[in-house]
Protein backbone atom coordinates (compact mmCIF):
# COMPACT_ATOMS: atom_id res chain seq x y z
CA UNK A 1 0.00 0.00 0.00
CA UNK A 2 1.11 3.52 -0.53
CA UNK A 3 -0.13 6.98 1.19
CA UNK A 4 0.19 10.21 -0.54
CA UNK A 5 -0.89 13.08 1.57
CA UNK A 6 -1.73 16.49 -0.02
CA UNK A 7 -2.83 20.17 1.85
CA UNK A 8 -4.49 22.23 0.12
CA UNK A 9 -5.80 25.79 1.61
CA UNK A 10 -9.32 24.08 3.24
CA UNK A 11 -8.35 19.94 4.24
CA UNK A 12 -5.89 17.68 4.43
CA UNK A 13 -6.59 14.72 1.70
CA UNK A 14 -5.42 11.34 2.46
CA UNK A 15 -4.86 9.28 -0.67
CA UNK A 16 -4.20 5.28 -0.02
CA UNK A 17 -3.93 3.08 -2.68
CA UNK A 18 -4.39 -0.73 -2.38
CA UNK A 19 -5.88 -3.22 -0.45
CA UNK A 20 -6.28 -1.94 3.06
CA UNK A 21 -6.26 -5.29 5.18
CA UNK A 22 -4.36 -6.51 8.56
CA UNK A 23 -0.83 -6.43 7.04
CA UNK A 24 -0.91 -2.84 5.88
CA UNK A 25 -4.08 -1.04 8.29
CA UNK A 26 -1.53 0.52 11.07
CA UNK A 27 0.14 2.23 7.98
CA UNK A 28 -2.69 3.71 7.36
CA UNK A 29 -3.45 4.50 11.37
CA UNK A 30 0.05 6.26 11.25
CA UNK A 31 -0.76 8.48 8.39
CA UNK A 32 -4.40 9.25 9.64
CA UNK A 33 -3.07 10.11 13.08
CA UNK A 34 -0.26 12.70 11.88
CA UNK A 35 -2.69 14.43 9.80
CA UNK A 36 -5.34 14.59 12.75
CA UNK A 37 -2.30 16.30 14.92
CA UNK A 38 -2.15 19.13 13.08
CA UNK A 39 -5.90 19.86 14.07
CA UNK A 40 -6.78 20.54 10.09
CA UNK A 41 -10.19 22.39 9.72
CA UNK A 42 -11.46 19.33 7.37
CA UNK A 43 -9.21 15.94 6.60
CA UNK A 44 -10.83 13.90 3.53
CA UNK A 45 -10.22 10.42 3.28
CA UNK A 46 -9.70 9.65 -1.06
CA UNK A 47 -10.42 5.75 -0.93
CA UNK A 48 -11.05 6.14 -4.90
CA UNK A 49 -7.60 3.84 -5.14
CA UNK A 50 -8.93 0.93 -2.14
CA UNK A 51 -10.54 -1.72 -4.08
CA UNK A 52 -10.88 -3.68 -0.72
CA UNK A 53 -10.89 -3.07 2.93
CA UNK A 54 -11.44 -5.50 5.87
CA UNK A 55 -12.45 -4.57 9.43
CA UNK A 56 -8.27 -3.64 10.51
CA UNK A 57 -9.18 -0.78 7.52
CA UNK A 58 -12.45 0.42 8.88
CA UNK A 59 -11.36 0.41 12.43
CA UNK A 60 -8.43 2.57 11.71
CA UNK A 61 -11.52 5.29 9.83
CA UNK A 62 -13.76 4.50 12.81
CA UNK A 63 -10.69 5.92 15.00
CA UNK A 64 -9.77 8.83 13.13
CA UNK A 65 -14.06 9.77 13.34
CA UNK A 66 -13.63 10.04 17.12
CA UNK A 67 -10.38 11.89 16.87
CA UNK A 68 -11.91 13.97 14.60
CA UNK A 69 -15.19 14.44 16.91
CA UNK A 70 -13.14 15.63 19.74
CA UNK A 71 -11.26 18.14 18.14
CA UNK A 72 -13.87 19.49 15.77
CA UNK A 73 -11.83 18.73 12.67
CA UNK A 74 -14.69 17.60 9.84
CA UNK A 75 -13.91 13.91 7.94
CA UNK A 76 -14.69 13.39 5.06
CA UNK A 77 -14.60 9.81 3.22
CA UNK A 78 -14.81 9.95 -0.63
CA UNK A 79 -14.00 7.33 -4.17
CA UNK A 80 -15.35 4.41 -2.30
CA UNK A 81 -15.42 1.47 -4.34
CA UNK A 82 -18.44 -1.07 -4.63
CA UNK A 83 -16.54 -3.91 -2.41
CA UNK A 84 -15.71 -0.78 0.19
CA UNK A 85 -18.70 0.40 0.35
CA UNK A 86 -20.22 -2.96 1.26
CA UNK A 87 -18.42 -2.92 4.16
CA UNK A 88 -19.91 0.04 5.92
CA UNK A 89 -23.04 -0.70 4.77
CA UNK A 90 -22.86 -4.32 6.22
CA UNK A 91 -21.23 -2.88 9.48
CA UNK A 92 -23.84 0.03 9.64
CA UNK A 93 -21.24 2.57 9.17
CA UNK A 94 -22.55 4.17 6.16
CA UNK A 95 -24.81 6.65 7.84
CA UNK A 96 -22.50 7.48 10.82
CA UNK A 97 -19.51 8.78 8.04
CA UNK A 98 -20.15 11.57 5.93
CA UNK A 99 -19.45 9.53 2.50
CA UNK A 100 -19.55 11.61 -0.74
CA UNK A 101 -18.80 10.29 -4.14
CA UNK A 102 -15.35 12.50 -4.97
CA UNK A 103 -12.96 14.47 -3.99
CA UNK A 104 -14.59 17.83 -5.33
CA UNK A 105 -17.82 17.06 -3.02
CA UNK A 106 -15.97 15.80 -0.47
CA UNK A 107 -14.42 19.64 -0.24
CA UNK A 108 -18.29 20.78 0.67
CA UNK A 109 -19.71 18.10 2.37
CA UNK B 1 -34.24 -39.64 18.33
CA UNK B 2 -35.12 -40.20 14.56
CA UNK B 3 -35.69 -36.00 14.94
CA UNK B 4 -32.52 -35.81 15.56
CA UNK B 5 -31.30 -37.22 12.89
CA UNK B 6 -33.56 -35.86 10.56
CA UNK B 7 -32.11 -32.08 11.56
CA UNK B 8 -28.33 -33.66 11.83
CA UNK B 9 -29.07 -34.24 7.97
CA UNK B 10 -29.94 -30.77 7.12
CA UNK B 11 -27.47 -28.82 9.83
CA UNK B 12 -25.59 -25.85 8.12
CA UNK B 13 -23.22 -25.86 8.22
CA UNK B 14 -22.52 -29.97 7.79
CA UNK B 15 -20.34 -31.46 10.25
CA UNK B 16 -16.88 -31.25 8.85
CA UNK B 17 -16.66 -34.79 9.49
CA UNK B 18 -19.42 -35.39 7.03
CA UNK B 19 -18.20 -33.45 4.13
CA UNK B 20 -15.13 -35.24 3.27
CA UNK B 21 -11.79 -34.50 1.60
CA UNK B 22 -11.83 -30.73 1.01
CA UNK B 23 -11.94 -29.81 -3.05
CA UNK B 24 -9.20 -27.49 -2.02
CA UNK B 25 -7.46 -27.08 0.85
CA UNK B 26 -4.75 -24.22 1.85
CA UNK B 27 -2.09 -24.21 4.52
CA UNK B 28 -1.03 -20.87 5.18
CA UNK B 29 1.48 -19.10 7.86
CA UNK B 30 -0.10 -16.74 10.49
CA UNK B 31 0.88 -13.91 8.54
CA UNK B 32 -1.33 -11.40 7.71
CA UNK B 33 0.83 -10.43 4.25
CA UNK B 34 -0.93 -14.06 3.48
CA UNK B 35 -4.28 -12.97 4.23
CA UNK B 36 -4.78 -11.84 0.51
CA UNK B 37 -3.95 -15.20 -1.26
CA UNK B 38 -6.46 -17.05 1.04
CA UNK B 39 -9.16 -14.51 -0.14
CA UNK B 40 -8.22 -13.93 -3.78
CA UNK B 41 -8.55 -17.46 -3.81
CA UNK B 42 -11.80 -18.03 -2.23
CA UNK B 43 -13.40 -14.76 -4.36
CA UNK B 44 -12.47 -16.49 -7.87
CA UNK B 45 -13.57 -19.78 -6.87
CA UNK B 46 -16.94 -18.90 -5.07
CA UNK B 47 -17.50 -16.88 -9.04
CA UNK B 48 -17.09 -19.85 -10.72
CA UNK B 49 -19.53 -21.35 -7.93
CA UNK B 50 -22.11 -19.07 -8.63
CA UNK B 51 -21.97 -16.29 -6.51
CA UNK B 52 -22.07 -12.82 -8.12
CA UNK B 53 -18.80 -10.50 -7.58
CA UNK B 54 -20.29 -8.75 -4.68
CA UNK B 55 -21.64 -11.92 -2.87
CA UNK B 56 -18.16 -13.56 -3.60
CA UNK B 57 -16.17 -10.27 -2.67
CA UNK B 58 -18.29 -10.45 0.75
CA UNK B 59 -17.05 -14.17 1.29
CA UNK B 60 -13.78 -13.07 0.56
CA UNK B 61 -14.29 -10.30 3.25
CA UNK B 62 -15.53 -13.26 5.80
CA UNK B 63 -12.76 -15.49 5.15
CA UNK B 64 -10.03 -12.63 5.89
CA UNK B 65 -11.71 -11.56 8.93
CA UNK B 66 -11.98 -15.25 10.16
CA UNK B 67 -8.08 -15.52 9.18
CA UNK B 68 -7.59 -12.30 10.94
CA UNK B 69 -9.64 -13.19 14.11
CA UNK B 70 -7.43 -16.46 14.20
CA UNK B 71 -3.69 -14.52 13.76
CA UNK B 72 -5.08 -11.76 16.73
CA UNK B 73 -6.93 -13.70 19.31
CA UNK B 74 -5.76 -17.59 18.70
CA UNK B 75 -2.11 -16.76 17.73
CA UNK B 76 -1.72 -13.57 20.00
CA UNK B 77 -0.08 -12.47 16.41
CA UNK B 78 2.68 -14.86 16.26
CA UNK B 79 3.85 -15.59 12.85
CA UNK B 80 5.05 -18.95 12.32
CA UNK B 81 1.75 -20.92 13.32
CA UNK B 82 -0.11 -22.56 10.70
CA UNK B 83 -3.83 -21.99 10.02
CA UNK B 84 -6.36 -24.17 7.42
CA UNK B 85 -8.63 -23.58 4.97
CA UNK B 86 -10.68 -25.90 3.13
CA UNK B 87 -13.65 -25.87 0.44
CA UNK B 88 -16.07 -27.72 -0.67
CA UNK B 89 -19.11 -26.90 -3.26
CA UNK B 90 -22.77 -26.72 -1.29
CA UNK B 91 -24.16 -28.41 -4.00
CA UNK B 92 -23.49 -32.50 -3.70
CA UNK B 93 -24.03 -32.07 0.15
CA UNK B 94 -27.39 -29.29 -0.22
CA UNK B 95 -28.60 -29.79 -3.75
CA UNK B 96 -28.00 -25.61 -3.96
CA UNK B 97 -25.22 -23.52 -5.65
CA UNK B 98 -23.03 -22.52 -2.70
CA UNK B 99 -19.93 -22.78 -0.48
CA UNK B 100 -18.88 -24.74 2.93
CA UNK B 101 -15.40 -23.36 3.88
CA UNK B 102 -13.71 -24.38 7.19
CA UNK B 103 -11.24 -22.35 8.81
CA UNK B 104 -8.88 -24.10 11.09
CA UNK B 105 -6.00 -23.60 14.03
CA UNK B 106 -3.84 -25.33 16.69
CA UNK B 107 -4.57 -22.32 19.05
CA UNK B 108 -5.57 -22.55 22.22
CA UNK B 109 -9.36 -23.85 22.82
CA UNK B 110 -12.04 -21.30 23.90
CA UNK B 111 -15.69 -22.08 24.56
CA UNK B 112 -17.63 -21.66 21.42
CA UNK B 113 -20.73 -19.50 22.94
CA UNK B 114 -18.21 -16.67 23.94
CA UNK B 115 -17.44 -16.17 20.84
CA UNK B 116 -20.30 -13.37 19.94
CA UNK B 117 -21.11 -10.58 17.67
CA UNK B 118 -21.36 -7.46 19.64
CA UNK B 119 -24.44 -4.28 19.37
CA UNK B 120 -22.76 -2.54 16.06
CA UNK B 121 -24.81 0.42 16.54
CA UNK B 122 -22.45 1.34 19.11
CA UNK B 123 -19.72 2.78 16.81
CA UNK B 124 -16.33 2.02 18.22
CA UNK B 125 -13.23 1.27 16.18
CA UNK B 126 -12.89 -3.00 16.47
CA UNK B 127 -15.24 -6.03 17.33
CA UNK B 128 -16.67 -6.34 13.80
CA UNK B 129 -14.84 -9.20 12.75
CA UNK B 130 -17.61 -12.12 13.76
CA UNK B 131 -20.56 -9.38 12.92
CA UNK B 132 -19.31 -9.35 9.70
CA UNK B 133 -19.17 -13.36 9.47
CA UNK B 134 -22.05 -13.71 10.70
CA UNK B 135 -23.78 -11.11 8.67
CA UNK B 136 -22.22 -12.29 5.31
CA UNK B 137 -22.77 -15.99 5.71
CA UNK B 138 -25.84 -17.65 5.85
CA UNK B 139 -24.55 -20.26 8.48
CA UNK B 140 -21.37 -20.17 10.60
CA UNK B 141 -20.20 -22.32 13.73
CA UNK B 142 -17.30 -21.67 15.63
CA UNK B 143 -16.31 -25.75 17.66
CA UNK B 144 -13.59 -26.90 19.24
CA UNK B 145 -11.43 -29.10 16.91
CA UNK B 146 -10.30 -32.75 18.33
CA UNK B 147 -7.31 -32.62 19.95
CA UNK B 148 -6.73 -28.87 19.70
CA UNK B 149 -7.52 -25.66 18.59
CA UNK B 150 -10.85 -24.09 17.08
CA UNK B 151 -12.67 -24.47 13.57
CA UNK B 152 -14.62 -22.06 11.88
CA UNK B 153 -17.45 -23.65 9.80
CA UNK B 154 -19.33 -21.57 7.22
CA UNK B 155 -22.12 -21.77 4.81
CA UNK B 156 -23.30 -19.66 1.63
CA UNK B 157 -25.56 -20.79 -1.22
CA UNK B 158 -25.69 -18.23 -4.23
CA UNK B 159 -29.04 -17.83 -4.42
CA UNK B 160 -31.69 -17.31 -1.51
CA UNK B 161 -34.19 -20.34 -2.00
CA UNK B 162 -37.69 -18.13 -1.94
CA UNK B 163 -38.82 -20.95 0.22
CA UNK B 164 -36.50 -21.33 3.09
CA UNK B 165 -37.80 -24.28 3.69
CA UNK B 166 -37.41 -27.46 1.55
CA UNK B 167 -38.84 -30.47 3.39
CA UNK C 1 33.67 -31.45 -5.31
CA UNK C 2 34.10 -28.32 -3.88
CA UNK C 3 32.83 -27.13 -6.95
CA UNK C 4 30.00 -29.19 -6.53
CA UNK C 5 29.16 -28.16 -2.78
CA UNK C 6 29.18 -24.73 -4.37
CA UNK C 7 27.14 -24.41 -7.22
CA UNK C 8 24.46 -26.78 -4.98
CA UNK C 9 24.36 -24.02 -2.62
CA UNK C 10 23.15 -21.30 -5.79
CA UNK C 11 21.06 -24.06 -7.15
CA UNK C 12 17.97 -22.41 -8.79
CA UNK C 13 15.43 -23.34 -8.20
CA UNK C 14 16.50 -24.22 -5.18
CA UNK C 15 16.50 -28.30 -4.19
CA UNK C 16 12.39 -28.53 -2.77
CA UNK C 17 13.98 -30.63 0.19
CA UNK C 18 16.61 -27.02 1.25
CA UNK C 19 13.09 -24.95 0.96
CA UNK C 20 11.47 -26.15 4.37
CA UNK C 21 7.79 -26.13 5.14
CA UNK C 22 6.29 -23.80 2.95
CA UNK C 23 4.28 -20.90 3.72
CA UNK C 24 1.41 -21.54 1.81
CA UNK C 25 0.49 -25.01 0.34
CA UNK C 26 -2.36 -25.20 -1.42
CA UNK C 27 -3.91 -28.88 -2.08
CA UNK C 28 -6.80 -28.67 -4.86
CA UNK C 29 -8.81 -31.79 -7.01
CA UNK C 30 -7.62 -31.87 -10.76
CA UNK C 31 -10.50 -30.07 -12.12
CA UNK C 32 -10.44 -26.94 -14.21
CA UNK C 33 -12.59 -24.62 -12.76
CA UNK C 34 -9.98 -24.95 -9.51
CA UNK C 35 -7.47 -23.48 -11.38
CA UNK C 36 -8.35 -19.76 -11.14
CA UNK C 37 -8.47 -20.35 -7.37
CA UNK C 38 -4.96 -21.13 -7.61
CA UNK C 39 -3.56 -18.65 -10.00
CA UNK C 40 -5.50 -15.88 -8.14
CA UNK C 41 -3.81 -16.56 -4.94
CA UNK C 42 -0.32 -16.99 -6.13
CA UNK C 43 -1.12 -13.42 -8.21
CA UNK C 44 -2.17 -11.24 -4.99
CA UNK C 45 0.52 -12.76 -3.38
CA UNK C 46 3.29 -12.05 -5.79
CA UNK C 47 2.07 -8.60 -5.56
CA UNK C 48 3.14 -8.95 -1.37
CA UNK C 49 5.84 -10.47 -2.51
CA UNK C 50 7.03 -7.41 -4.46
CA UNK C 51 6.38 -8.14 -8.10
CA UNK C 52 4.70 -5.24 -10.34
CA UNK C 53 1.27 -6.37 -11.92
CA UNK C 54 2.16 -7.70 -14.74
CA UNK C 55 5.25 -9.93 -13.56
CA UNK C 56 2.38 -10.92 -10.55
CA UNK C 57 -0.07 -11.85 -13.59
CA UNK C 58 2.90 -13.46 -15.82
CA UNK C 59 3.67 -15.61 -12.39
CA UNK C 60 0.04 -16.88 -12.62
CA UNK C 61 -0.36 -17.36 -15.81
CA UNK C 62 2.76 -19.80 -15.27
CA UNK C 63 1.44 -21.70 -12.35
CA UNK C 64 -2.12 -21.85 -14.33
CA UNK C 65 -0.21 -23.24 -17.49
CA UNK C 66 1.56 -25.81 -15.01
CA UNK C 67 -1.62 -26.85 -13.36
CA UNK C 68 -3.48 -27.31 -16.57
CA UNK C 69 -0.46 -29.72 -17.83
CA UNK C 70 -0.42 -32.09 -14.37
CA UNK C 71 -4.45 -32.16 -15.50
CA UNK C 72 -4.19 -32.81 -18.79
CA UNK C 73 -1.43 -34.48 -19.43
CA UNK C 74 -0.48 -36.37 -16.14
CA UNK C 75 -4.16 -37.26 -14.48
CA UNK C 76 -5.27 -37.71 -18.31
CA UNK C 77 -7.99 -35.23 -17.46
CA UNK C 78 -9.25 -37.32 -14.44
CA UNK C 79 -11.02 -34.91 -11.88
CA UNK C 80 -10.88 -36.70 -8.85
CA UNK C 81 -7.09 -36.75 -8.45
CA UNK C 82 -4.63 -33.92 -6.37
CA UNK C 83 -2.61 -31.26 -7.39
CA UNK C 84 -0.46 -29.55 -4.52
CA UNK C 85 1.17 -26.38 -4.84
CA UNK C 86 3.77 -24.90 -1.98
CA UNK C 87 5.04 -21.34 -2.06
CA UNK C 88 7.89 -19.86 -0.32
CA UNK C 89 9.62 -16.47 -0.22
CA UNK C 90 13.05 -16.38 -2.32
CA UNK C 91 14.13 -13.59 -0.01
CA UNK C 92 15.59 -16.13 3.34
CA UNK C 93 17.34 -18.53 0.54
CA UNK C 94 18.71 -16.45 -2.10
CA UNK C 95 18.77 -12.61 -0.82
CA UNK C 96 16.84 -11.76 -3.27
CA UNK C 97 12.69 -10.67 -3.45
CA UNK C 98 11.36 -12.92 -5.30
CA UNK C 99 9.03 -16.74 -5.31
CA UNK C 100 9.72 -19.93 -5.30
CA UNK C 101 6.87 -22.65 -6.36
CA UNK C 102 5.90 -25.96 -6.67
CA UNK C 103 3.37 -28.08 -8.34
CA UNK C 104 3.33 -31.65 -7.73
CA UNK C 105 1.11 -34.25 -8.73
CA UNK C 106 0.72 -38.15 -8.25
CA UNK C 107 0.78 -38.93 -11.63
CA UNK C 108 2.83 -41.35 -13.87
CA UNK C 109 6.34 -40.58 -13.66
CA UNK C 110 8.34 -39.31 -17.05
CA UNK C 111 11.81 -38.25 -17.96
CA UNK C 112 11.87 -34.88 -17.09
CA UNK C 113 14.38 -34.27 -20.08
CA UNK C 114 11.16 -35.19 -21.96
CA UNK C 115 9.24 -32.13 -20.99
CA UNK C 116 10.68 -29.03 -23.04
CA UNK C 117 9.32 -26.34 -24.88
CA UNK C 118 8.57 -26.34 -28.83
CA UNK C 119 9.52 -23.99 -31.08
CA UNK C 120 7.07 -21.21 -31.61
CA UNK C 121 7.92 -19.98 -34.22
CA UNK C 122 5.77 -23.10 -36.03
CA UNK C 123 2.61 -21.31 -35.36
CA UNK C 124 0.02 -23.83 -34.56
CA UNK C 125 -2.63 -24.73 -31.79
CA UNK C 126 -1.17 -25.98 -28.41
CA UNK C 127 2.52 -27.45 -26.75
CA UNK C 128 2.57 -23.16 -25.18
CA UNK C 129 1.97 -24.36 -21.31
CA UNK C 130 5.69 -25.23 -21.23
CA UNK C 131 7.37 -23.16 -22.95
CA UNK C 132 5.52 -20.18 -21.40
CA UNK C 133 6.62 -21.30 -17.88
CA UNK C 134 10.16 -21.00 -19.30
CA UNK C 135 9.50 -17.53 -21.26
CA UNK C 136 7.90 -16.61 -17.56
CA UNK C 137 10.09 -18.03 -14.73
CA UNK C 138 13.70 -17.56 -14.17
CA UNK C 139 14.41 -21.11 -13.31
CA UNK C 140 12.31 -23.72 -14.40
CA UNK C 141 13.10 -27.68 -13.27
CA UNK C 142 10.74 -31.17 -13.11
CA UNK C 143 11.78 -33.66 -11.40
CA UNK C 144 10.52 -37.33 -9.89
CA UNK C 145 9.38 -37.17 -6.78
CA UNK C 146 9.48 -39.74 -4.36
CA UNK C 147 8.25 -42.35 -4.44
CA UNK C 148 5.32 -41.19 -6.62
CA UNK C 149 4.42 -38.69 -9.36
CA UNK C 150 6.28 -35.74 -11.01
CA UNK C 151 7.78 -31.89 -9.33
CA UNK C 152 7.99 -28.63 -10.62
CA UNK C 153 9.94 -26.54 -9.43
CA UNK C 154 9.67 -22.65 -10.45
CA UNK C 155 11.42 -19.56 -9.33
CA UNK C 156 11.29 -15.79 -10.48
CA UNK C 157 12.96 -12.79 -8.60
CA UNK C 158 11.31 -9.37 -8.76
CA UNK C 159 13.78 -7.29 -9.92
CA UNK C 160 16.31 -8.26 -12.47
CA UNK C 161 20.10 -8.34 -10.77
CA UNK C 162 22.07 -5.80 -12.64
CA UNK C 163 25.01 -8.07 -12.15
CA UNK C 164 24.09 -12.12 -12.49
CA UNK C 165 26.87 -13.40 -10.70
CA UNK C 166 27.06 -12.49 -7.05
CA UNK C 167 29.90 -14.11 -5.69
CA UNK D 1 -18.19 -16.98 -19.70
CA UNK D 2 -20.68 -15.97 -21.65
CA UNK D 3 -20.29 -15.50 -25.53
CA UNK D 4 -22.12 -13.05 -27.39
CA UNK D 5 -22.29 -13.22 -31.01
CA UNK D 6 -23.51 -10.21 -33.39
CA UNK D 7 -23.47 -10.18 -37.00
CA UNK D 8 -23.32 -7.05 -39.19
CA UNK D 9 -23.52 -6.57 -42.65
CA UNK D 10 -19.96 -6.51 -43.17
CA UNK D 11 -18.47 -8.85 -40.13
CA UNK D 12 -19.53 -11.25 -37.47
CA UNK D 13 -18.21 -9.93 -34.20
CA UNK D 14 -17.69 -12.60 -31.06
CA UNK D 15 -17.91 -10.77 -27.92
CA UNK D 16 -16.18 -13.53 -25.13
CA UNK D 17 -16.65 -12.56 -21.53
CA UNK D 18 -14.38 -13.74 -18.62
CA UNK D 19 -11.49 -15.31 -17.96
CA UNK D 20 -10.43 -17.66 -21.00
CA UNK D 21 -9.00 -20.66 -19.35
CA UNK D 22 -8.82 -24.63 -19.97
CA UNK D 23 -12.12 -24.67 -18.03
CA UNK D 24 -14.31 -22.64 -20.54
CA UNK D 25 -11.87 -22.62 -24.12
CA UNK D 26 -14.12 -25.39 -25.26
CA UNK D 27 -16.50 -23.11 -24.98
CA UNK D 28 -15.31 -20.04 -27.10
CA UNK D 29 -14.00 -22.79 -29.46
CA UNK D 30 -17.48 -24.15 -29.98
CA UNK D 31 -18.88 -20.23 -30.80
CA UNK D 32 -16.05 -19.54 -33.23
CA UNK D 33 -16.22 -22.75 -34.74
CA UNK D 34 -19.60 -22.25 -35.38
CA UNK D 35 -18.84 -18.93 -36.62
CA UNK D 36 -16.70 -20.42 -39.20
CA UNK D 37 -19.53 -22.27 -40.28
CA UNK D 38 -20.70 -19.49 -41.97
CA UNK D 39 -17.85 -18.21 -44.10
CA UNK D 40 -18.33 -15.00 -42.82
CA UNK D 41 -15.75 -12.19 -44.87
CA UNK D 42 -14.84 -11.12 -41.40
CA UNK D 43 -14.71 -12.52 -38.30
CA UNK D 44 -13.65 -10.51 -35.56
CA UNK D 45 -12.93 -11.79 -31.96
CA UNK D 46 -13.24 -8.71 -29.23
CA UNK D 47 -11.87 -9.49 -26.07
CA UNK D 48 -12.55 -6.25 -24.30
CA UNK D 49 -14.30 -8.35 -22.08
CA UNK D 50 -11.62 -11.01 -21.12
CA UNK D 51 -9.04 -10.26 -18.40
CA UNK D 52 -7.41 -13.12 -18.48
CA UNK D 53 -6.26 -15.90 -21.09
CA UNK D 54 -4.33 -19.19 -21.01
CA UNK D 55 -2.59 -21.16 -23.52
CA UNK D 56 -6.12 -22.99 -23.75
CA UNK D 57 -7.88 -20.36 -25.16
CA UNK D 58 -4.79 -19.18 -27.10
CA UNK D 59 -5.12 -22.64 -29.02
CA UNK D 60 -8.40 -21.94 -29.87
CA UNK D 61 -7.57 -18.52 -31.71
CA UNK D 62 -4.29 -20.01 -33.41
CA UNK D 63 -7.32 -22.69 -34.54
CA UNK D 64 -9.52 -20.13 -35.54
CA UNK D 65 -7.02 -18.52 -37.64
CA UNK D 66 -5.79 -21.71 -39.57
CA UNK D 67 -9.42 -21.85 -40.54
CA UNK D 68 -9.91 -18.16 -41.40
CA UNK D 69 -7.27 -18.87 -43.65
CA UNK D 70 -8.33 -21.78 -44.97
CA UNK D 71 -11.79 -19.85 -46.27
CA UNK D 72 -10.04 -16.92 -46.91
CA UNK D 73 -12.16 -15.14 -43.56
CA UNK D 74 -10.41 -12.48 -42.64
CA UNK D 75 -9.46 -13.05 -38.57
CA UNK D 76 -9.55 -10.00 -36.17
CA UNK D 77 -8.88 -9.62 -32.79
CA UNK D 78 -9.45 -6.71 -30.68
CA UNK D 79 -10.10 -5.22 -27.28
CA UNK D 80 -7.15 -6.74 -25.75
CA UNK D 81 -5.95 -5.85 -22.38
CA UNK D 82 -2.91 -6.15 -20.57
CA UNK D 83 -2.79 -9.75 -19.39
CA UNK D 84 -4.09 -10.90 -22.60
CA UNK D 85 -1.56 -8.89 -24.83
CA UNK D 86 1.41 -9.94 -22.44
CA UNK D 87 0.75 -13.79 -23.40
CA UNK D 88 0.48 -13.39 -26.86
CA UNK D 89 4.03 -11.53 -26.96
CA UNK D 90 5.44 -14.07 -24.90
CA UNK D 91 4.30 -16.61 -27.61
CA UNK D 92 5.41 -14.14 -30.14
CA UNK D 93 1.82 -14.47 -31.96
CA UNK D 94 1.67 -10.65 -31.52
CA UNK D 95 2.76 -10.69 -35.29
CA UNK D 96 0.79 -13.34 -36.32
CA UNK D 97 -2.67 -12.46 -35.97
CA UNK D 98 -3.90 -9.11 -36.68
CA UNK D 99 -4.56 -6.95 -33.51
CA UNK D 100 -6.27 -3.80 -33.50
CA UNK D 101 -7.45 -1.63 -30.65
CA UNK D 102 -11.48 -1.60 -31.00
CA UNK D 103 -14.37 -2.82 -32.77
CA UNK D 104 -13.86 0.21 -34.64
CA UNK D 105 -10.65 -0.53 -36.40
CA UNK D 106 -11.38 -4.04 -36.43
CA UNK D 107 -14.25 -3.59 -38.82
CA UNK D 108 -11.66 -2.28 -41.47
CA UNK D 109 -8.06 -3.83 -40.68
N1 LIG E 1 -9.72 -19.02 17.33
C1 LIG E 1 -10.01 -18.17 18.36
N2 LIG E 1 -9.33 -18.24 19.47
C2 LIG E 1 -9.60 -17.40 20.47
N3 LIG E 1 -10.55 -16.46 20.46
C3 LIG E 1 -11.27 -16.32 19.39
C4 LIG E 1 -11.04 -17.17 18.29
N4 LIG E 1 -11.88 -16.81 17.36
C5 LIG E 1 -12.61 -15.78 17.85
N5 LIG E 1 -12.26 -15.47 19.08
C6 LIG E 1 -12.88 -14.42 19.91
O1 LIG E 1 -13.82 -13.76 19.07
C7 LIG E 1 -13.68 -12.36 19.09
C8 LIG E 1 -13.30 -11.85 17.71
O2 LIG E 1 -13.28 -10.47 17.72
P1 LIG E 1 -13.66 -9.58 16.46
O3 LIG E 1 -15.14 -9.61 16.24
O4 LIG E 1 -12.83 -9.85 15.27
O5 LIG E 1 -13.24 -8.20 17.04
P2 LIG E 1 -11.79 -7.72 17.47
O6 LIG E 1 -10.80 -8.75 17.12
O7 LIG E 1 -11.65 -6.48 16.67
O8 LIG E 1 -11.95 -7.50 18.93
C9 LIG E 1 -12.65 -12.04 20.11
O9 LIG E 1 -13.33 -11.56 21.23
C10 LIG E 1 -11.96 -13.38 20.43
O10 LIG E 1 -11.79 -13.53 21.80
N1 LIG F 1 3.29 -34.16 -15.03
C1 LIG F 1 3.45 -34.57 -16.32
N2 LIG F 1 3.18 -35.80 -16.65
C2 LIG F 1 3.29 -36.20 -17.94
N3 LIG F 1 3.70 -35.42 -18.95
C3 LIG F 1 3.99 -34.18 -18.69
C4 LIG F 1 3.88 -33.69 -17.38
N4 LIG F 1 4.22 -32.42 -17.43
C5 LIG F 1 4.52 -32.15 -18.70
N5 LIG F 1 4.40 -33.21 -19.49
C6 LIG F 1 4.70 -33.21 -20.95
O1 LIG F 1 5.00 -31.88 -21.30
C7 LIG F 1 4.26 -31.42 -22.43
C8 LIG F 1 3.38 -30.27 -22.03
O2 LIG F 1 2.75 -29.78 -23.16
P1 LIG F 1 2.37 -28.25 -23.35
O3 LIG F 1 3.60 -27.45 -23.59
O4 LIG F 1 1.45 -27.73 -22.31
O5 LIG F 1 1.55 -28.41 -24.65
P2 LIG F 1 0.20 -29.20 -24.92
O6 LIG F 1 -0.31 -29.73 -23.63
O7 LIG F 1 -0.67 -28.14 -25.50
O8 LIG F 1 0.62 -30.26 -25.89
C9 LIG F 1 3.52 -32.60 -22.93
O9 LIG F 1 4.17 -33.03 -24.08
C10 LIG F 1 3.57 -33.65 -21.82
O10 LIG F 1 3.87 -34.91 -22.36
Amino acid sequence: MQIETETTSDATIINPSGDVDLSVSRELQAAVKKVMEEKPQRVIVNLAGVPYMDSSGVATLVEAMQIARKQETRLVLCGMQDKVRSIFEIARLDKVFTIVDDAGAAASA
Amino acid sequence: MSEAATSNTTELPPPFESLGQPEMRLELLSQPRYLCGGRSMVESVALRLGFDELNAGQIALAVDEALAIVIRHGYDKATDRRIWMSLWPAEPTTGKEGIHIAIEDEAKQVDPAGIKSRDVSEVRPGGLGVYLIEQIMDAARYEQRDPIGMRLMMTKFAKKNPSNDKH
